[in-house]
């Protein structure tokens, strides 16, 4: 059976979130920040109300404290989870903090280096960091092995940190463009995506736009990620909302401050907002209108060819 | 040229136009979000215009016209030479021995140069929880230069931090050796608003360099855990200009995300 | 469709359909250069055409309308769907476990399916020296199905490889597991312009499956080093259609890069 | 000191040459086989006679069978030795029959995986090959340790093979764009150069158009590699004939048959050689007219737009 296809990958979030993640599952999660979350995919994941997960990633932000929120998170191993200036991710922060989540913290070079070990289908990978760190003093229950430190054979005295190989289960991601085959491209910075994409024994694309199989044979230098690792192809324009897709829409400061206020404050609120904003949006489109419609959304168009 | 220098400055402008002082023209500096960005972008608009920045997202030498939101604002971009990914930075540069300078802020540092940005309590149930490591601790275990930039808080400067999140030199001068870090002596400046501090690497502890200007050594004791051993040559950090004061305050951070706007902070 | 055979063809010819047809319209195949490439090429255009396959050089998924020259010719990436890089392709792809099936050739082929393209000699001051692995070690070491084609000459199928570029099953049915490989029983299949000859994964060893029309088992046993063991169910190669070999002539190998020109060959 | 510049970095081949390679040097070789190797940069080698090198790479090809057929190179370490249809490099064969020249022979992806240590700053990475065949159990009089198994240790009991990184003393690379600070774009499929050259502690690079820095400033997604690692840049059009460069010209059959005729014939024939398109040229312009002029220019350009 071969692990790699070539058919139409075209799917509502439905039937991909269906398909792709189940309980207890590693989920890789893209974008960073407040650039690129797969939230679009996030709230089907908590519409399917799949539990137990266990989030990896870098900048663990909006799309990760959704999910916390919901109560489907028992673990997140990452480099950081927060939104700059925006503050904290507060469900994040405070399932930590009453220890109902394991947070199994690494740093960003050490969590990109576990998934190009695990895209190269490597066991480990030596880094440069963490020794000297507490970060290697500390490990969640859960983990088996957090790093192991061994004797360099090319240079006996000389100790090296090595970190295991990351494959998440299913990875979901947030691009520009794709076409229904699943080939990607990931225009402006692309952090950590083409290593945890290519590590993913899955991975979920949701777009901006589906283009042609030709559009990318005819610009192969820009193909980021090729069809072979891509295993779901969902169209949603504004996936990314409240967070930016470069080249198409800015974040949406007020959005995100409104939800930092809900996840900070907790209880009713955030309920209440996860009711309004998620529960009750049948659709992601839905969920758009609610948020202020066309006029916000060429607001936040403007605002993005501003900055380019 | 002569220099018009200004008294009407908040002490936390100050501290970013001293941070930058430290960046060269010649530098490769890595830049964390917050007001190392502030810092930095202020030292490529005035003495340091042919520093590069790279970004941990993947920025390689943008040219940022002012301070970004954060690490991932989509102006972080900005006429970059390359957007890459978070392995070309932090991978192919940092790890790799090309850059001068990392630039953070952090929630506690300690004596000895170290930074807590993780938690404060147990880390496996804390008192309270901080966003993490993010790209500090590789940065801090390869730079040849660390640059940090804080507000002076007595809670902020205790002896030893709770978690060391991202290197110093750990219990003393041969501590990173010990532990395995091949960047095993590196400078490491900590630029607050009252005072800079600076790593002996003999001591492996910091020791207070410059007060800013009206500060003295007293106060800085009163508002830091742990007792910095003042150098022979303490300065004074130079004040600002007019010039600077205007760079700062309309181009790099016009929209005061990062620093409050004088006028309304002072009073005046 | 009624197929119509052919016998106007050089058993070359039929070696390279042949091999073709143990590739899947659903495979991913990496091509080394040469005779794979034709192979695989006819396999594209006829029985599987949506067969992808990928170049160690980058290229991946390209659409090649005749075998290239060699694996860097400039029409290498001809229509692929991304041109990358070396670790792309046997990094990302063969080591990471997304290949199907490898495609090489050899200079010496022995009994366990080990595959020499270094030297004959001692390798250190070699009698003759080869080029060497290029990926073939990667890819002989990681993928599940290896397809071997050459042709067969009884110096290039001797019972041991002089050197053990490429593993097959090194010295019998657990030589790879022994020697620490993950893919420790993959299938492998040596076609040659004699007959097919597939590995035994109980034995480690090749046994003959299949003979080209009008070849003996005698004449493959005069032909190899090694005596490979008869399946029971041996087989017969089956012909070539006019169509087939239309295909092949005009159109994979137009300018007899890798195949001499039927006509010429057999003096008609 | 700070060890990147983005001072100007163009320069004649010649300085560039006299200020980076030394000898005994590691050279790291770009190109492969017939596309896009630096022969410009292998010619002023030759010219300035730098000598005891060690020549790396993945497939090395006609611009190392030309430096070990002038005698310069103690060493190769590498994937493949050859040029496809064409044969044999045939003075790195007779070299290594002779006992003349050490030939440590890897893989292709061992060798790019230590290129992409080499770029990481890691001392050594796993690789899945190696084990069971004879590349371990032969290594170099000058090698100190070609590789080294270990027990995995997040799963004792499996051997992981680990191979040292490679970090070049100088690379010499050809490619299609740069600027004048040292960012390049590589057009087509790039091997194994994105690693080598960053992995390399300098790298010359020649190419067939300097351009803008504002160029690659307006197209950041495109650059291969930014000016960190560029240490020097030669324009030097048609620079990897009779080697491709795609987008540009093809490969030249007739003078890669002839020079292949006279390396494999080697003595005086390959000296003529030598003696007529190297040592007799005082530019590598006047080596282009010697094989050809304009007219075969402008015949190979015509035959890559047509295989484009």
């Amino acid at each position: 059976m071969s692990k790699v296809s070539k058919n139409s990958k075209v799917m509502s979030k439905k039937e991909a979130v269906e398909t792709f993640v189940f309980d207890g599952a590693i989920v890789g999660m893209g974008g960073q920040n407040v650039a690129r979350c797969a939230v679009n995919l996030a709230h089907e994941i908590i519409k399917q109300g799949k539990k137990d997960l266990t989030l990896t990633g870098c900048n663990l932000s909006i799309h990760m404290d959704l999910l916390v929120g919901a109560g489907l998170v028992r673990k997140c191993e990452f480099g950081l989870g927060g939104m700059g200036r925006f503050g904290a991710t507060f469900q994040f922060k405070r399932a930590i903090e009453e220890g109902r989540m394991e947070a199994e913290d690494f740093d960003h070079l050490t969590m990109v280096s576990r998934f190009l070990a695990g895209e190269m289908g490597i066991p480990f990978i030596p880094v440069r960091g963490l020794m000297g760190s507490d970060i290697i003093n500390y490990q969640a229950a859960s983990t088996e092995k957090k790093c192991e430190i061994i004797n360099n054979p090319w240079n006996r005295g000389e100790k090296v940190m090595l970190v295991p190989a990351m494959q998440p289960d299913v990875t979901i991601v947030h691009v520009q463009k794709a076409d229904e085959i699943g080939n990607i491209i990931i225009q402006g910075i692309a952090s950590h995506e083409p290593e945890l994409i290519r590590a993913s024994k899955a991975t979920i694309v949701s777009c901006e736009e589906v283009v042609s199989t030709e559009f990318f044979r005819r610009n192969s230098d820009y193909t980021t990620v090729s069809y072979h690792y891509i295993d779901a192809i969902v169209e949603q324009p504004f996936g990314a909302y409240p967070t930016s897709t470069y080249g198409y829409y800015n974040f949406d400061a007020d959005h995100i401050s409104y939800y930092q206020q809900c996840a900070r404050a907790g209880g009713e609120e955030y309920k209440k907002y996860m009711n309004e904003y998620i529960y009750g949006c049948e659709t992601f489109d839905g969920f758009l209108e609610k948020c202020g419609g066309g006029k916000k959304r060429s607001q936040l168009k403007q605002e993005m060819l501003r900055s380019m | 040229m002569e220099k018009h220098y200004s008294k009407n400055y908040a002490r936390e402008e100050l501290m970013s136009i001293e941070a930058s002082r430290f960046i060269k023209s010649t530098d490769t500096v890595i830049l964390g979000t917050g007001l190392p960005m502030v810092a930095a972008i202020f030292a490529q608009k005035t003495h340091a215009p042919g520093v590069n920045f790279v970004v941990e997202s993947g920025s390689i030498d943008p040219i940022l016209p002012f301070a970004p939101f954060t690490v991932a604002d989509p102006i972080i971009g900005h006429m970059a030479v390359k957007t890459g990914t978070l392995r070309d930075v932090l991978g192919c540069l940092v790890q790799r021995g090309l850059v001068d300078i990392g630039f953070l802020g952090g929630a506690e540092i300690d004596q000895f140069g170290n930074i807590n940005s993780t938690s404060i309590g147990d880390p496996r149930k804390p008192k309270v929880r901080f966003p993490g490591s993010g790209g500090a601790n590789s940065i801090a275990s390869c730079v040849p230069k660390l640059l940090i930039i804080a507000i002076h808080e007595k809670r902020r400067f205790p002896p030893r931090v709770q978690f060391i999140t991202s290197p110093g030199y750990i219990d003393g001068p041969d501590g990173r050796k010990k532990a395995g870090l091949r960047m095993d002596r590196p400078d490491i400046i900590v630029v607050t608003d009252l005072c800079v501090m600076q790593i002996n690497p003999n001591t492996g502890r910091l020791e207070l360099t410059k007060l800013m200007p009206g500060v003295t050594a007293d106060e800085v004791y009163e508002n830091t855990g742990f007792e910095p051993k003042l150098r022979k040559e303490i300065g004074e950090v130079e004040l600002p200009t007019e010039e600077e004061l205007k760079i700062l305050r309309y181009e790099v951070d016009a929209d005061h995300i990062y620093l409050k706007e004088f006028s309304k902070q002072s009073g005046a």
